[in-house]
């Protein structure tokens, strides 16, 4: 059956996770590839998490935090854009594409955005495929 | 103290003071057109010629002056009415009413010297008042005179001017007046809804009841000159040097009841505010309606004659797809009241233009009862527009087309008045209080509870609440309730004494870290410290709200976000990419 | 990782919330895989996790199998994370020692195929139960609470509570950007439904 | 008691590991007292067969140098796994990949192609690449066969002890030699000769302001040789690197530190570590003033994953493009 | 024909093998010498900063 791309998300507690539950709530349908993990804030997810989850076999991630300005604990959301911005050139000179990493500000209040940005998120890894980048590894 | 006599009758009078202001201490009225006690006299318009006998060298001297500005000397006798007095006065009477016919204080003189009043006149008898007010007050000098005799005229530079109104509000012939920027009548002119001077009092139930100076129109705080309402003030309580101070203070528990912001119809030109007359705001019929505002609380329309049609329009900016999606909640209700006191204090026709009717409360859907009982007419469709008279019964009246639902025709209504229920906004300023106090704004931009059923006047950040109309529009019982809601979920926080600490914070080991100082600057709480003797950060467990940045940042691995380890974290990964 | 597993003795815990995951999930499929994962002693469905019933499966089992983990996939932790945490700490294992994974909003409402959502309710519990290998107890610290409050704006919501609180004996500041206090409120005439004055 | 065994070998390294070894000079001398070496290429004659014959777990002590790179280093290490009781990973490429690692950012038919075709000092009209088999008429010739990735000797086989460095300091290497002949080697697993705190505990630079608005490369700016690296904008990987090696590049040579004594304890990769790090420093809050304060840095990969490629998480650069 | 391998040869810095042919008469018939090591040097340098350059390739060889 077609590729199913496997999509780890990092969902930041105070708005896009809640963004992610107020979709629930108003049972807003959207595609099922995106697998939540919380943390407390966008700031709290390091780069090295992203090369963890292409190396344990993700073929995208998705990090989602407050929009700049609103973050619950005021600057944790800009430390995520200046780790974003370098990693997103080491992950093109690793050749990554540049599609299968994606930063969203995704509020509380927004749950259709939420749905939107991971339907979005999701057709497009589709379209690259799969990552398998550790297969081509050695011999 | 000099004693002198006036029309034969003795007094005691200060020496500085002008014959004028003696004979208005004693009651004896002498009229004047130039003169105003805050400028110097200008001695122009003359009409507070007095008659002056006086002792000198034996004999009896009489002599004319005007009042306003010779003072009183000893042994002096006054004479205001005196024949000699009165030809004088008739003559100046006669020079300016020919210049400023309009004048309610010379007509008055005309009449009782009978002089003809001529049809109209060029209205500035060249009395300076404006000149010396503009120089000496405001500190601006706007105007000039120029040319000789016949020529002489007032001139102005505009420029200068900072439409403070003090030139028009002092000149004695209205010669100088003030127009609205869009050169429209002012909503209620006479009635002026909203403050006239720059130092007021904010209304009759104002707490602290004090006046308070507005520093964007004061004089002096634009020009560092007039300062009369020092002089006047005997307790000297005015000090213009008071400057705002910071207060710190330390709490545990915050409030947050900003209320709301009324939408501002300008917005919606179909309706026009601001550029018909008669239509105005919810709040600005309420300060008509109020006996401590304008009008003592009658409901007057802008000529001053009594509305014999009144339409209230609801959902003005509420319930639309181009503005705010959300209900107002409260627009039918007191829409309902308006209709009520207007047919109380009127017999005017009341027409409620609304869409549903939201009588939700307790004694809301009896209170709509009696209304229909008191006559009041009720059009179930939004108006559409007010626009202007086309046929010959609308004449001079405000004409509201809309499209009456129950009825399935376009109608339209003529009416005297009409009141738009504008919309309840969130606070200006809430996204600034929101990202100062961390609390996000739901989609409407009302701050947003931390469970709609279950928590609806608590925040997501501990000890951070929220009440009233800042929440949701809301009406006053509900937003009572919410204020007592949160005022005993603190309470109870109090009286509990202590709050735990969640334990998922952040934790330096010391053994690992090399006192690198990449997370030093990261904490927006500053909980992280450096020893430079130790050569080691630490975090202090208080301050630290567990966002886990300096985790993620730590090169060396040192700081331990706990229950958000990088262990944890990363086995999670793993597990959902099974 | 295996090492840190092994002494795990791991309560799984999948709630029906009713037909709310049930109605879209095989739950007893997931239950059947969460026991198949490493650590976990004890996996179980309940209708309602949440009620007294669902939360006394826990604590039974916390006591009576030595649960030292306990994993709930249920609703989101925003709701119920508190609950559940104080069974745990009831029946005697740290609070922190707990995790709840969100098969309800972010599964069973959000999807349309109910295999796809299943299999994302397996990551999301096979992701929790490898997370709570690595989950330690934490002590939470008590910290005195400033008896006075600071109430931003003095409409009526701001006075009603100012005077509820300070009536209470606490101290209240109340800080109004006007230069008087009353808000709207205070420049309306009369009220409704009983027109009564507004002061 | 009698004398260990002791095996040196180099795999995909440079024979520096060696060097330091020799340069512990008395070191040596400790060395010959405690142990007999049954195998050092670079300084004794044992051949590879003497190996294969002796019984598994004969040698006591076998330090690798150097990644496996082609079929022989990992046919070596794995068949050194097999004789030794301990393995130490001596070195940055036997802990981390080091400097051949970042062949990872390539194939291994580009690299071919450039070593043996492109190179402007090559002639080879015939354009031939080397092959594993070449019958020749006398008989078969193997050599062995060119991996597309480097991998660190971790990643091959179980591995007691890792001694990283590039090479690693002469005093650390006496230091370990001097543990080995006390016997008390600290558990397995462990990383031996170097500090568990990262370069800046030792490092004599006072660190005052985390704020970097602007980077320069070394040329680029005149910097202050008393202050911290990072301070003045160039980009120094002591915080994300073991110390231990004595500061030897940021104090001694006044270079910025390129990260060869590896992650610190609990750091799984370090360039994506080191890359956090910096980036949480940069003072701008404006993506697009972040994108252009990051575009100064001239080659994020090869600076932050210089030792560290082959050991990170993706290891190398996804192979399925021409490049 | 006989063959005799020297595998590895030693004291020297790098890999290498060499591989001795004799015929039947034990003489020599041919010799090969084997030099197996390659790094990508020349192909990894692309791509990296100038000023780093010496830093990289002195590990070329460390002897």
């Amino acid at each position: 059956m077609s590729f199913e791309p496997k999509i780890v998300g990092f969902l930041c507690n105070w708005c896009s996770y809640a963004g992610a539950d107020l979709a629930g709530t108003a049972r807003i349908k959207y595609l099922p590839n995106v697998r939540p993990v919380r943390v407390m804030c966008s700031g709290r997810v390091e780069p090295s998490f992203v090369m963890k989850c292409f190396a344990a076999g993700a073929d995208g991630v998705l990090i989602t935090g407050c929009h700049p300005g609103d973050c619950h604990y005021h600057e944790g959301n800009y430390k995520t854009i200046r780790r974003y911005s370098l990693l997103k050139r080491v992950l093109e000179q690793f050749g990554v594409e540049d599609d299968r990493v994606r930063l969203e500000w995704v509020s509380a209040s927004e749950g259709d955005r939420y749905a939107k940005v991971v339907d979005e998120f999701v057709k497009k890894v589709k379209a690259l495929g799969p990552f398998n980048g550790t297969k081509l590894l050695v011999k | 103290m000099v004693s002198i006599t006036i029309n034969d009758k003795p007094y005691q009078v200060e020496e500085s003071s002008t014959i004028l202001k003696a004979c208005q201490k004693a009651g004896i009225d002498i009229p004047t057109l130039c003169h105003h006690e805050r400028v110097k006299p200008t001695t122009v318009c003359g009409l507070c010629i007095v008659e002056v006998k006086r002792e000198k060298e034996g004999k009896e001297e009489s002599s004319l002056a005007t009042s306003c500005n010779s003072n009183v000397k000893e042994g002096m006798k006054i004479y205001t009415d005196s024949d000699r007095t009165k030809e004088r006065r008739k003559k100046a009477v006669e020079r300016l009413i020919a210049r400023a016919p309009e004048v309610p204080i010379l007509r008055h003189l005309a009449e009782e010297y009978n002089i003809s009043i001529p049809a109209e006149g060029e209205g500035c008898i060249l009395c300076g008042l404006c000149v010396n007010m503009c120089e000496e007050v405001v500190g601006q000098v706007v105007f000039r005179f120029e040319g000789k005799g016949e020529e002489r005229h007032l001139t102005a530079e505009s420029d200068r001017c900072i439409a403070c109104g003090a030139c028009a509000t002092i000149c004695p012939t209205g010669y100088i007046h003030m127009d609205d920027i869009k050169e429209r009548k002012i909503v209620h002119s006479e009635l002026l809804l909203g403050p006239k001077s720059s130092i007021y009092v904010t209304s009759m139930q104002a707490v602290p009841n004090k006046p308070v100076i507005n520093p964007e129109t004061c004089i002096h705080f634009r020009t560092g000159k007039c300062g009369i309402c020092s002089q006047v003030c005997e307790r000297e309580a005015i000090d213009y040097e008071m400057k705002e101070e910071e207060i710190e203070v330390e709490v545990g528990n915050i409030l947050l009841a900003p209320g709301f912001h009324p939408f501002n119809p300008e917005a919606m030109a179909q309706f026009g505010y601001g550029t018909l007359p008669n239509v105005l705001t919810s709040l600005e019929f309420e300060w008509l309606n109020c006996a401590a505002g304008p009008t003592g609380g009658e409901v007057l329309l802008e000529n001053g004659e009594k509305p014999k049609a009144v339409a209230l329009l609801h959902c003005v900016g509420s319930r639309d797809e181009n503005f705010h999606e959300y209900c107002s909640r409260v627009c039918c209700m007191y829409a309902l009241k308006f209709a009520h006191l207007i047919k109380e204090k009127t017999d005017a026709e009341v027409y409620n233009f609304y869409i549903d009717l939201r009588c939700f409360g307790k004694g809301y859907e009896e209170f709509y009862k009696r209304l229909l009982k008191e006559g009041v007419r009720f059009v179930r469709g939004k108006t559409g527009e007010i626009t202007f008279p086309i046929y010959e019964e609308e004449k001079g009246k405000l004409v509201v087309r809309c499209e009456d639902t129950l009825v399935g025709r376009i109608r339209r209504i003529p009416v005297d008045m009409a009141v738009l229920c504008c919309a309840l906004e969130p606070p200006e300023d809430a996204e600034a209080l929101g990202r100062l106090f961390g609390v996000s704004r739901s989609k409407d931009g009302f701050f947003m509870e931390r469970h709609p059923k279950l928590a609806p006047v608590s925040t997501s950040t501990d000890g951070v609440f929220i009440a009233g109309a800042a929440q949701g529009p809301k009406d006053i019982p509900d937003t009572v309730a919410q204020a007592s809601a949160a005022a005993s979920q603190v309470m109870s926080l109090i009286m509990k004494g202590e709050v735990e600490l969640d334990a998922a914070i952040s934790q330096i080991i010391p053994e690992l870290c090399s006192g690198c100082r990449i997370c030093n600057n990261l904490c927006p709480y500053t909980a992280i410290s450096y020893d430079p003797n130790e050569k080691l950060s630490s975090i202090n467990p208080v301050l630290c709200k567990g966002c886990g940045t300096c985790a993620a940042a730590c090169p060396s691995e040192a700081i331990i976000a706990q229950f958000f380890t990088e262990d944890q974290i990363v086995s999670e990964i793993e597990g959902v990419l099974i | 990782m295996e090492a840190k597993i092994a002494g795990k003795k791991i309560g799984v815990f999948v709630c029906d919330c009713g037909a709310n995951i049930a109605g879209k999930l095989n739950v007893p499929e997931v239950v059947e895989f969460a026991s198949s994962l490493p650590g976990v002693a004890v996996c179980k469905e309940y209708r309602f996790m949440c009620s007294d019933p669902g939360q006394d499966l826990i604590k039974n089992d916390i006591k009576e199998q030595g649960l030292n983990a306990v994993v709930v996939a249920a609703c989101s932790p925003r709701m119920h994370e508190n609950t559940f945490r104080k069974a745990c700490e009831a029946a005697g294992l740290n609070r922190y020692l707990f995790y709840m994974t969100n098969i309800r909003e972010h599964c069973s409402w959000v999807h349309e195929d109910a295999r796809d959502a299943t299999q994302k309710a397996k990551a999301l519990v096979s992701g929790a139960v490898l997370r709570t290998a690595f989950l330690a107890p934490l002590e939470m610290k008590k910290v005195k609470i400033n008896p006075s409050t600071l109430i931003v704006g003095g409409g009526i919501a701001g006075i009603q509570a100012a005077i509820d609180l300070a009536e209470g004996g606490n101290h209240v500041y109340l800080v109004e950007k006007k230069p008087s206090i009353g808000g709207h409120m205070s420049q309306l005439d009369k009220t409704f439904p009983t027109l009564d004055c507004s002061a | 008691m009698a004398k260990l065994k002791l095996a040196i070998y180099w795999a995909a390294g440079c024979g520096g590991c060696d060097v330091a070894i020799l340069d512990t000079n008395e070191g040596l001398l400790k060395i010959a007292e405690i142990a007999d070496i049954v195998l050092w290429p670079v300084a004794t004659d044992h051949k590879y067969e003497e190996i294969e014959k002796m019984a598994d777990g004969a040698i006591d002590i076998c330090l690798i140098n150097g990644g496996v790179r082609n079929s022989e280093n990992e046919h070596m290490t794995k068949l050194l796994r097999a004789k030794s009781k301990i393995v130490v990973a001596m070195g940055a490429c036997a802990h981390q990949g080091g400097i051949p690692g970042l062949a990872n950012l390539f194939t291994k038919e580009t690299v071919l192609n450039r070593a043996y075709r492109e190179t402007p000092s090559t002639e080879n009209p015939d354009g031939i690449l080397p092959v594993q088999r070449f019958s020749a008429q006398e008989g078969e010739l193997i050599i062995p066969e060119f991996y597309n990735t480097v991998l660190p000797t971790a990643a091959v086989v179980d591995v007691d002890y890792f001694m990283p460095g590039c090479p690693p300091a002469i005093h650390q290497v006496a230091a370990v030699v001097d543990i080995i002949a006390k016997g008390d080697l600290p558990p397995k697993g462990a990383v031996i000769g170097a500090s568990d705190k990262t370069l800046c505990d030792e490092c004599t630079r006072p660190k005052e302001d985390r704020k970097v608005k602007k980077f320069y490369r070394p040329h680029e700016i005149i910097f202050d040789n008393q202050k911290c690296f990072l301070d003045q904008g160039i980009i120094c990987l002591g915080p994300a690197t073991r110390g231990g090696c004595g500061n030897r590049c940021t104090v001694k040579s006044n270079m910025p530190c390129r990260g060869c004594y590896g992650p610190a304890p609990k750091v799984h990769d370090q360039g994506t570590k080191f890359l956090s790090a910096l980036a949480s420093v940069i003072d701008s809050n404006d993506p697009a003033e972040i994108n252009s304060i990051v575009s100064q840095i001239a080659d994020p990969v090869g600076t932050f994953y210089r030792f560290g490629l082959a050991a990170s998480y993706l290891r190398r650069k996804r192979s399925n493009e021409k490049n | 024909m006989k063959k005799i391998s020297i595998d590895p040869i030693t004291r020297l810095e790098g890999h290498g093998k060499i591989e001795i042919f004799l015929n039947d008469a034990g003489d020599v018939e041919n010799v090969y010498f084997q030099v197996p090591e390659l790094r990508g040097f020349e192909k990894f340098c692309e791509g990296r900063p100038v000023e780093e350059i010496p830093r990289i390739v002195t590990r070329v060889c460390g002897v």
